[in-house]
């Protein structure tokens, strides 16, 4: 059997992309593209992994098998071949081409990785990656969408590296499993988290993907979370804080995506929202929490890149991303339409759609942890008004103007059929997901209970709407989030460095230089100037004890010496100075003498 | 062998008669002198070498001039301190006189050629008498012989200016030559005895009186003045600056190395570490002066526009760490300081004769009119950078040599600030170093292009500025060698054997 | 300039003559300088030179080399001032 | 104390004046203008110097070092220090001609005798 | 030797040096200055030195003087101190 | 294992002196001239390569050439981590050159034979404070460095220029005299200069004595540029660029920080460091000049300025890896010197390829560089990142030695440092990265006549970016290695 | 100089006699005061004035420079072949007894000496007129 670590094969293929001209490009990307989705489904859970010896010391296992990263595997490389499909529509910049395969390949690379120095190498390579895609954007706001996303995977990177290379000391081995406790312990969950979006680092994910292009967001909503959420559960041994910490992701995501107006951040907040979810139940720390978490990301990964599609689509489309300014798409734009509901129900987590599968999976997991299953819920609401708000205002309510120049391009439309085909498919067969768990978990979005559960959500999520009409109020959407606070902190420190920091070095250096320069001026002659600075260290003295007329006269002097002082040192000089300066020589000779 | 047992003397008399040649040679015909002159320095500085061989092998040579033995007569002891300084001395009046001729040629008027030989002459029997005698009374008949030299030397040729710095050490010069008359009476006085070895014998018994610290003080201030050391520096940079090129070259290598040989001479042979150590400890006085020395010399240099007086005020400077080795006065410290009067004698000597060569070459020696001159000047500039490297203290230099054994003796006798200054001061050594190959480099790159194919002076001036820059290089790193009669010869003067 | 000056000449002074305390005293026929060189000179000069004028006798004999000195001295001088002064000639 | 003082001076008188000359030509040095009057004080300050040498090689009841007639003891006076003043006083006289000959070359270059005005002139040139 | 003789030539030397240090017609000064190597010389012929006294007759009240006439009589007279 | 004698150390160091000495005979001939440079590099390079296996094999090769002064005869001595330096030193003088004389005939600089003599006398001093068998021997080849360096750094002889050297001549100096103050200290408390692995200062002094002295060479190895003493390195950013890039990756601040790492671990060693709590001292002047450097960086537009404050920042590392005081961290100081130099001299070249391609240094008049010069831009956003210790470059190697040293040694505050310095290191490097790719040029006509440099500077650039790509992959041969010997034998264990 | 008859007169009768008298102490130098320097002073004297009297081109006429010249370095030559002959004869240079002992002449040494005295003299002579002429002599010799 082939053992090629699919990372592998995108790595090698994305060095190709720059030679290739035009189509050529998404030809190659797709083949690719299937190429490792094959190398991913081929290889064998057996497999005994690749090990290479790279740093001596740390054994770098770039490919391990277990079942989860069978799963995981598999999914990320469709999910990257949909996101490929996608992206052919049209000739991409090779840059984003290049950036969404390497995506792929470092969401993979994290995947299969047998140990953290691997994991930290593909993890700090998914960032640039994202990046790539980020500023491959036309939006000019992408630049500093990008750079700030960048700053915090950093950040989030550093910090991993810290709790690695902590773990790596206190457990002895760089192997893939549950971290110490303290310092690594923090460090690791905020490299993680901040790969996941958690709150209170979450503000890159709002803030980038919105800006990205169509295709980009796409590809980024799929793997930098997704990622993060996977390693999260092949660590496993969280404890319940990490299970809140998901809880408050869920319904903090879910708020604010409520509040937005600005579609793709809607599906951002949502992003965070649902990873939210996979948080909590990898925090229950049960193997069916953990089952659930990989589940419910399987899931999540196929709607949420439906959903981005779509917002592509209609933003391609339209050339307008936000609620306010869309509106009665359904008659243009029926198949994407379609698509939409498709996602849509899933991501509410309707039965018969895979979020109903998973979500339940997750909601019944989380009731190992006090407290946790009621915020799910309330998430859960509040996710079905945000989806029905997204569904409404972008395809069924009166139109504020037709704009739509007709369907999504084929491209698109194949992969997001793929996409709501998977979706309805694991709604429908919740076992084709479930088998591959390695918990062995099973879902029952079929059960009564769970009808019964996703009813009353529904209900009251209908109640709700009807009750507070947020749908009526497009709005200006809420889109200030702790990021100011960030955004402020990074002024600051740029002031910082621009201002005191930078004049400071400069007011030494002139200091210094004038010092210098005294001391240039004084050598010229050195008595007159011994005669002035003596005059001049007096003058307080003089002012305080002698008459106006007497000060004045002073000063006077002083300042005629001072004018008179010559630049240049003076030639030659008389004899008689010499001489009594032997007479003060010696008798100093002869005071040591003296005193001695 | 009886030349060879006579070779001290003769290092004096054959000058003289040379000097006596180079007169009625020069009245015959003026391009004879020259010849002469190269002649007898050179049998000069073979003669030094030999007996600088002579004292390795078989420990000091005493000479009894009319055979009479001390205290009667007056002896030349050839020691292995004395060996050095003389081979030093003899080497850079040797390079000094190769430099000379078309320097002289160029600045001092021709029917002033022959005289001015002359008094060269003398000026270098003046300092071989001083560094070989061990009489004191002598020292002071050959110091007034080379002071006379210097006078003239100095006022007579260049410009009108000189005549003023010429007085002017005149008068400085005459003081200083009389508190030495007066030390050397006290000590007559006290001891009864003119031979330095027999002073030194007999001195100790009257230690407490305060006669002898009288001598000890006016010795003191004559050698100072006549070394320029800080504070008494004062005729220094006129003299230096206002002197011809050649003129330049012998008084800030020569003189100035034996005057400051004589002081230590004084302070080590004639009064001896008991004294100066023990019974009136002035070392500390000394070092004192000297690191001010170091760093007003240098900061005084920085100033500077005009080329020479800048070097002239690095002098200053430089004496400083001299005297600092006999502030510190202990075995490495000296061995630095010994090391030191041949380091700075070469690269000092280098560079004057880089600044004399740039006055015959530019007509001038003011830095702001130099900008550039590497250019036209690449050899000069380059030796210029090699000697300044040393003045620095940049090693491998020999500079960087005799520093290294001045700070490792300050430290080790626990002088640990007046070292800091002193490494301070081998900084404002590059300050005032630097500012020249500066302006010499890369003052100005706009005017490079006049990259004549001439060349930049006479062989015979270039040559001897090369060979010593070459020094500064090659004696700094096989510093070993000056160190075999170095060792000794800081040993002799702390009282060994 | 007269103040320095006659503060310079003091602090002189003041060396000068605390030197001189310790002096021995003027014509005191025990001095060291008396007693060692000078009776020296005066017992062998007749002996070793055969003239009268001890003076002479030291002078030219026992310290000749001073002398020669002496005459180098002036011969400087001399050179010395032909070249300051003298203008034309062959110096 | 008073002959103590007294002891002091007869003993020591010969320095205590030779000094003052000195003192004077130093004075003269320092403090006169005019270059002609510095080498006066030069002079004066050298002579001094030689009275001090001549001082100390007095042996009371002495007479000059030249021998008496065969036979005749005499005590004689050191003749050290004579010899060398003598070379000493050829050095001072030397040194006199080249500070002359030297005030006789500024006063043709500047036409001025005086250091202060000196330094003024050769300052502006 | 009798030393009143040789304090009041001693006093006499000191007056001399003053006086040609302060007198301003340099020739006057010169004269002065001949004068005192004059006293210098008995002085030291009454201390024995003979030698010294005839050389320094010579020299400082002769050459001496001789060599001031002629650099005064090359340049200017009269001096301001 | 053991000490061999051998001749190649000296022959290593003669042969660029010999150069140099050619490159003035030569030196109205530019070809010949830069032959003789080239033919120079590479044979230096051979001679180095063929010490390298006998090193490997834990062997030391020494040489005295002569007794000098009490206190260390002039002596070398090649072991493992002198080799580092002198293998990364050997290699990028000669990809250096190449660039060089691209880079100077590109502008039609002055004074060319003089900048090749001194840039050959340069490595000659680099290479002979890399095989220094004792810290007189060090000395004397690190004062030649600074002195030779200025002749580069004043290059353009403008005002400015000259100020930026009488600054980099003043700070290096300075630091020489410290260092010199250091080295006599250190014979008169033990009789010996020579390296000795593990220290030979144990037991030698009061920790008083100790502890000045460790900062009379702290100081005196200013040249390493930490803070608040870095002031010269930006001010020699007025250097041409082959020059800086020299500067920062191969001579002058490598030697300083090299300097510091031998003290570190041939001087004092690393027990007695700990015990004197001079870790705790070096940890907090690097991780004050990572950060505050970094900082300074942050708002510097001119592109080679900020290089340099990256410069300073990056640096530091090494000297954080060194003050852990363990195993690894040295390993990731050791290791951080060659990575460190390879990527930004990738950094510096490129920097200078836009100076004589596109004749600008601010970095904001780079705006869509990336369409002209795509290959050029491409290795700067690669060595950038791999400054940034991310991957696929080798920055990251050193960054995990070092975050492993960190809590190894029980420091893990250090970590903190290294977090903090990484997001500060993104936050100046990919706004040039983005301006030069991703934006747009205000003027469309700003970059007409711009293109690729001359294949003498981009065959360097791609190579020296290649070779950084290769130690991520292969990082042991034979970099690791050789720091692994050189760990080993001043602590006696293994590289971990 | 002013044309002064008496002086003249009396400086012709004089010269002789002070040169007369220069030569005696120099001769003397060896038996009592006196000795080359104060002889060569002496005579010199004489010349001085002679310059007084007659001015110092007719002086010029008797002793030029170059007359100067050869007496100087002869004065110094004796001297100094005073000294060396006593290295011929095996002894330290000016070991005057070495050359008695050698020659076996009696009081060899004190003649030896007066030979030395009067090269002092000659060149103090020399030298001294030299200095005057310089000193005295705005124009210089035209020779």
């Amino acid at each position: 059997m082939i053992e090629i670590p699919p990372a592998f094969i995108y790595l090698g293929g994305l060095l190709i992309i720059p030679i290739l001209k035009g189509r050529l490009g998404n030809l190659w990307a797709l083949i690719i593209g299937s190429l490792g989705l094959l190398a991913a489904v081929l290889i064998p859970e057996t497999s005994g992994g690749i090990t290479l010896q790279v740093l001596p010391g740390i054994e770098t296992i770039i490919l391990t098998m277990d079942p989860f990263r069978h799963l995981a595997g598999i999914i990320f490389s469709l999910a990257g071949l949909m996101a490929i499909v996608y992206a052919t529509y049209r000739d991409l910049r090779k840059v984003q081409m290049i950036g969404i395969l390497a995506s792929i390949a470092a969401a993979t690379g994290i995947v299969y990785a047998g140990d953290f120095i691997t994991v930290f190498i593909f993890w700090e390579l998914l960032a640039l990656a994202s990046l790539c895609i980020i500023w491959a954007s036309d939006d000019i706001r992408s630049g500093g969408a990008g750079y700030r996303y960048l700053l915090f995977h950093i950040l989030g990177g550093a910090c991993l590296l810290g709790g690695i290379v902590h773990t790596i000391i206190t457990t002895g081995t760089a192997a893939i499993g549950p971290v110490g406790d303290g310092a690594g312990l923090i460090l690791m969950l905020i490299g993680i988290g901040v790969n996941a979006a958690a709150i209170p680092v979450h503000t890159w994910l709002p803030d980038a993907y919105p800006v990205a292009s169509v295709e980009g967001s796409v590809a980024l909503c799929i793997f930098t979370t997704k990622a993060a959420v996977f390693l999260l559960a092949m660590i496993g041994g969280w404890g319940v804080v990490v299970a809140y910490l998901g809880a408050a992701m869920a319904l903090y995501g879910a708020i604010f995506a409520l509040l937005q107006d600005d579609i793709r951040r809607l599906l951002s907040y949502s992003v965070i929202s649902q990873g939210g979810y996979m948080i909590a139940a990898i925090g229950a720390g049960t193997a069916a929490g953990l089952d659930a978490g990989i589940a419910h990301m399987a899931g999540d990964i196929v709607f949420k890149s439906l959903l981005f599609m779509v917002a592509g689509a209609v933003i391609y489309r339209t050339g307008r991303g936000r609620l306010s300014e869309l509106g009665g798409l359904a008659k243009a734009m029926p198949v994407t339409a379609l698509f939409a509901i498709i996602g849509g129900l899933g991501l509410a987590g309707l039965p018969g759609f895979s979020g109903g599968a998973t979500k339940g999976m997750v909601l019944e997991a989380a009731s190992a942890v006090p407290f946790l299953t009621p915020i799910l819920l309330i998430s859960a609401v509040i996710t079905t008004i945000y989806v029905f708000r997204f569904l409404y205002f972008i395809f069924f309510r009166v139109a504020p103007g037709e704009c739509s120049s007709g369907d999504a391009p084929l491209p698109m439309l194949v992969a997001m059929g793929g996409a709501a085909l998977i979706t309805v498919a694991i709604g429908a067969f919740p076992n084709l997901l479930t088998d591959l768990l390695p918990g062995g978990t099973v879902a029952h979005p079929f059960a009564v209970s769970h009808l019964i559960e996703s009813g009353g959500i529904l209900i009251t999520a209908l109640i709700l709407i009807l009750l507070l009409r947020p749908l009526r109020r497009p709005g200006e959407g809420w889109e200030t989030d702790i990021d100011r606070l960030y955004i402020a902190v990074g002024r600051g420190i740029t002031w910082i460095s621009a201002e005191p920091l930078s004049h400071g070095a400069e007011g030494i250096s002139r200091r210094t230089g004038s010092l210098i320069t005294v001391v240039q001026r004084a050598s010229a002659n050195p008595p007159v100037a011994c005669h002035i600075a003596w005059k001049t260290s007096v003058l307080p003295f003089v002012r305080v004890f002698s008459d106006p007329p007497a000060i004045q006269r002073y000063e006077d002097s002083l300042r005629e010496l001072r004018r008179s002082y010559p630049d240049e040192q003076t030639p030659i000089q008389g004899g008689g100075y010499g001489i009594i300066l032997i007479a003060i020589v010696a008798f100093l000779y002869f005071l040591f003498d003296l005193i001695r | 062998m009886s030349i060879m047992e006579q070779l001290p003397v003769l290092l004096i008399i054959g000058p003289i008669i040379a000097a006596l040649i180079i007169l009625a040679a020069g009245w015959h015909d003026r391009r004879l002198c020259y010849p002469v002159m190269l002649l007898s320095i050179t049998g000069q500085f073979i003669a030094s070498l030999v007996l600088l061989l002579q004292v390795i092998q078989d420990g000091t040579i005493r000479y009894y001039l009319g055979g009479w033995a001390p205290p009667l007569g007056i002896e030349l002891v050839i020691d292995s301190f004395s060996g050095f300084i003389l081979s030093t001395i003899m080497l850079l009046a040797l390079l000094a006189i190769v430099y000379a001729r078309r320097s002289v040629e160029a600045e001092v008027p021709a029917e002033k050629i022959v005289s001015f030989y002359v008094l060269v002459q003398l000026l270098i029997i003046g300092l071989v008498g001083m560094t070989i005698t061990g009489d004191v009374f002598n020292l002071y008949v050959f110091l007034e012989i080379s002071s006379i030299a210097t006078y003239t030397l100095i006022a007579g040729t260049r410009s009108p200016r000189s005549y003023v710095a010429g007085f002017n050490y005149l008068i400085m010069g005459s003081i200083a030559a009389g508190f030495i008359l007066l030390g050397i009476g006290y000590l007559y006085v006290a001891t009864g005895t003119l031979n330095m070895a027999e002073i030194a014998m007999l001195l100790p018994a009257s230690y407490e009186l305060s006669t002898v610290h009288a001598a000890f003080l006016f010795l003191m201030i004559g050698f100072s003045i006549k070394a320029a050391f800080f504070p008494l520096h004062l005729w220094l940079p006129d003299a230096y600056t206002e002197s011809p090129s050649a003129v330049t070259v012998i008084i800030s290598t020569v003189m100035a190395k034996v005057s400051v040989y004589a002081m230590i001479r004084i302070l080590f042979t004639i009064f001896t570490t008991a004294y100066i150590i023990e019974s009136f400890p002035v070392t500390e006085f000394i070092l004192l002066i000297a690191t001010i020395a170091i760093v007003a010399g240098a900061i005084l240099a920085i100033a500077q526009n005009d080329l020479k007086r800048m070097l002239a005020y690095s002098s200053i400077s430089q004496i400083g760490y001299i005297m600092f080795a006999v502030g510190v006065a202990n075995q490495i410290a000296l061995e630095g300081g010994l090391l030191h009067i041949l380091g700075h004698a070469m690269m000092k000597g280098c560079l004057f004769m880089v600044a004399g060569l740039i006055i015959y070459r530019m007509g001038t020696s003011n830095m702001l009119e130099l900008r550039g001159v590497a250019g036209t000047m690449p050899i000069s500039c380059a030796a210029f950078a090699l000697a300044g490297a040393s003045m620095i203290g940049i090693p491998p230099t020999i500079g960087f040599m005799s520093k290294y054994y001045l700070v490792l003796g300050a430290f080790e006798a626990g002088y640990w600030l007046y070292a800091a200054v002193l490494l301070i001061g081998s900084l404002l050594a590059a300050g005032y170093i630097w500012r020249f190959i500066e302006i010499a480099y890369f003052g100005d790159h706009h005017h490079k292009g006049d990259q004549t194919t001439t060349p930049e002076g006479p062989i015979s001036m270039i040559a001897p500025m090369v060979c010593l820059a070459l020094l500064c290089l090659i004696l700094g790193i096989f510093v070993e060698m000056p160190m075999e009669i170095i060792g000794p010869a800081a040993m002799i003067l702390l009282g060994g054997i | 300039m007269r103040t320095k000056a006659l503060v310079a000449v003091i602090f002189i002074g003041i060396i000068l003559f605390w030197a001189v305390e310790d002096m021995p005293a003027f014509g005191d026929p025990d001095s060291p300088a008396t007693r060692y060189t000078g009776e020296m000179f005066i017992q062998e000069a007749q002996k070793d030179t055969g003239i009268a004028n001890i003076v002479t006798a030291i002078l030219v004999s026992y310290r000749g080399f001073d002398t020669l000195g002496e005459v180098i001295v002036i011969f400087t001088a001399g050179i010395s001032v032909a070249l300051l002064l003298r203008r034309g000639g062959r110096l | 104390m008073i002959e103590v003082i007294f002891d002091l001076f007869t003993s020591h008188y010969n320095y205590w004046m030779a000094i003052i000359l000195m003192l004077i030509g130093l004075y003269a040095l320092i403090a006169k203008q005019n270059l002609v009057k510095k080498i006066i004080g030069l002079n004066i300050f050298q002579t001094a110097i030689f009275l001090f040498y001549i001082s100390f090689a007095e042996v009371t009841g002495g007479t000059a070092p030249v021998y008496l007639p065969e036979g005749a003891e005499a005590l004689y006076v050191n003749p050290l220090p004579h010899v060398l003043i003598l070379t000493a006083i050829v050095v001072g006289v030397s040194i006199t001609a080249v500070a002359l000959s030297l005030i006789v070359r500024i006063y043709e270059e500047y036409g001025v005798m005086d250091e202060d005005e000196l330094m003024k002139v050769v300052r502006e040139r | 030797m009798i030393w009143e003789l040789d304090f009041a030539l001693l006093l006499f030397m000191i007056c001399c040096a003053i006086a040609a240090i302060t007198v301003r017609d340099l020739l006057h000064a010169t004269i002065i200055l001949a004068a005192y190597s004059l006293i210098m010389t008995v002085l030291w012929a009454e201390m024995n030195a003979v030698d010294v006294a005839f050389t320094e007759a010579a020299v400082g009240a002769g050459i001496t003087t001789v060599l001031f006439i002629a650099a005064i009589s090359r340049t200017r007279r009269s001096s301001s101190d | 294992m053991g000490d061999i004698p051998g001749i190649l150390p000296a022959v290593t160091i003669a042969i660029p002196l010999l150069a140099s000495v050619l490159i003035l005979i030569t030196g109205r001939y530019e070809n010949l001239r830069e032959s003789v440079t080239i033919v120079a590099a590479v044979a230096m390079l051979g001679t180095v390569l063929a010490m390298l296996p006998s090193v490997l094999q834990g062997n030391r090769i020494t040489l005295l050439i002569i007794p000098m002064v009490p206190g260390g005869d002039f002596a070398l001595k090649v072991d493992a981590f002198g080799m580092v330096f002198a293998l990364t030193g050997a290699v990028l003088w000669l990809l250096n050159s190449l660039y060089a004389i691209g880079y100077m005939r590109g502008l039609k600089e002055h004074a060319q034979t003089r900048f090749f003599f001194c840039m050959a006398v340069a490595i000659a001093a680099a290479i002979g404070i890399a095989f220094s068998a004792n810290l007189l021997t060090l000395f004397v080849f690190y004062e030649i460095l600074t002195i030779i360096t200025y002749p580069l750094v004043v290059h353009i002889e403008t005002p400015e220029a000259m100020r930026a050297g009488r600054k980099y001549l003043a700070y290096l100096l300075v630091g020489g005299i410290f260092l010199l103050a250091a080295v006599i200290l250190t014979y008169l408390l033990t009789g010996t200069t020579a390296f000795v692995p593990g220290g030979f200062l144990e037991g030698t002094g009061s920790p008083v004595v100790l502890q000045i002295l460790f900062l009379l060479f702290m100081v005196g190895f200013v040249k390493a540029a930490w803070m608040p003493l870095h002031a010269w390195l930006p001010a020699a950013m007025i250097a041409p660029t082959p020059v800086s890039a020299f500067l920062h990756a191969v001579a002058v601040v490598t030697a300083g920080v090299f300097g510091i790492v031998r003290i570190a671990g041939w001087v004092y060693g690393m027990d007695l460091m700990a015990a004197l709590g001079l870790g705790t001292l070096l940890a907090v002047i690097a991780s004050f000049t990572i950060i505050v450097a970094s900082l300074f960086a942050l708002t510097e537009d001119n592109l080679k300025r900020r290089l340099a404050y990256s410069t300073v920042s990056q640096l530091s590392y090494i000297l954080l890896g060194v003050s852990m005081l363990s195993i690894a961290g040295m390993t990731g100081a050791m290791a951080h010197i060659p990575i460190h130099a390879f990527l930004k001299i990738t950094l510096f070249f490129v920097a200078g390829a836009i100076i004589v391609s596109a004749g600008k240094e601010s970095i904001s008049d780079m705006k869509g560089l990336f369409q002209k010069m795509p290959v050029t831009v491409l290795m700067f956003s690669a060595a950038g990142i791999g400054i940034c210790g991310l991957p696929p470059l080798a920055g990251i190697i050193s960054k995990i030695y070092l975050a492993i040293g960190a809590v190894e040694g029980g420091v893990p505050i250090l970590l903190i440092v290294i977090i903090v310095s990484a997001v500060l290191n993104a936050s100046y490097f990919f706004p040039i990265i983005y301006t030069m790719i991703v934006e747009k040029p205000e003027k469309e006509d700003a970059l007409h006549d711009v293109s690729e440099p001359p294949l003498t500077m981009l065959v360097p650039i791609i190579l020296t970016a290649t070779i950084s790509l290769l130690i991520f992959f292969f990082p042991t041969m034979p970099f690791l290695d050789l720091i692994g010997i050189a760990v080993a034998e001043i602590t006696g264990g293994m590289i971990p | 100089m002013r044309e002064n008859v008496v002086i003249r007169t009396v400086s012709r009768l004089a010269v002789p006699f002070i040169q007369l008298f220069g030569l005696y102490v120099i001769a003397h130098g060896a038996s009592g005061p006196g000795g080359g320097f104060q002889g060569g002073v002496a005579f010199a004297a004489a010349f001085i004035l002679m310059i007084i009297a007659f001015g110092i081109a007719d002086v010029r006429k008797r002793i030029n420079n170059r007359g100067i010249m050869i007496f100087s370095i002869f004065g110094i030559a004796l001297y100094a072949a005073v000294g060396l002959l006593s290295i011929l004869y095996a002894g330290n240079f000016l070991q005057l007894n070495v050359i008695e002992a050698a020659l076996g002449i009696p009081h060899l040494h004190g003649i030896l000496i007066d030979i030395a005295e009067a090269g002092i003299g000659i060149t103090v002579m020399a030298i001294m007129i030299s200095i005057i002429y310089d000193m005295a002599d705005t124009g210089g010799e035209s020779a």
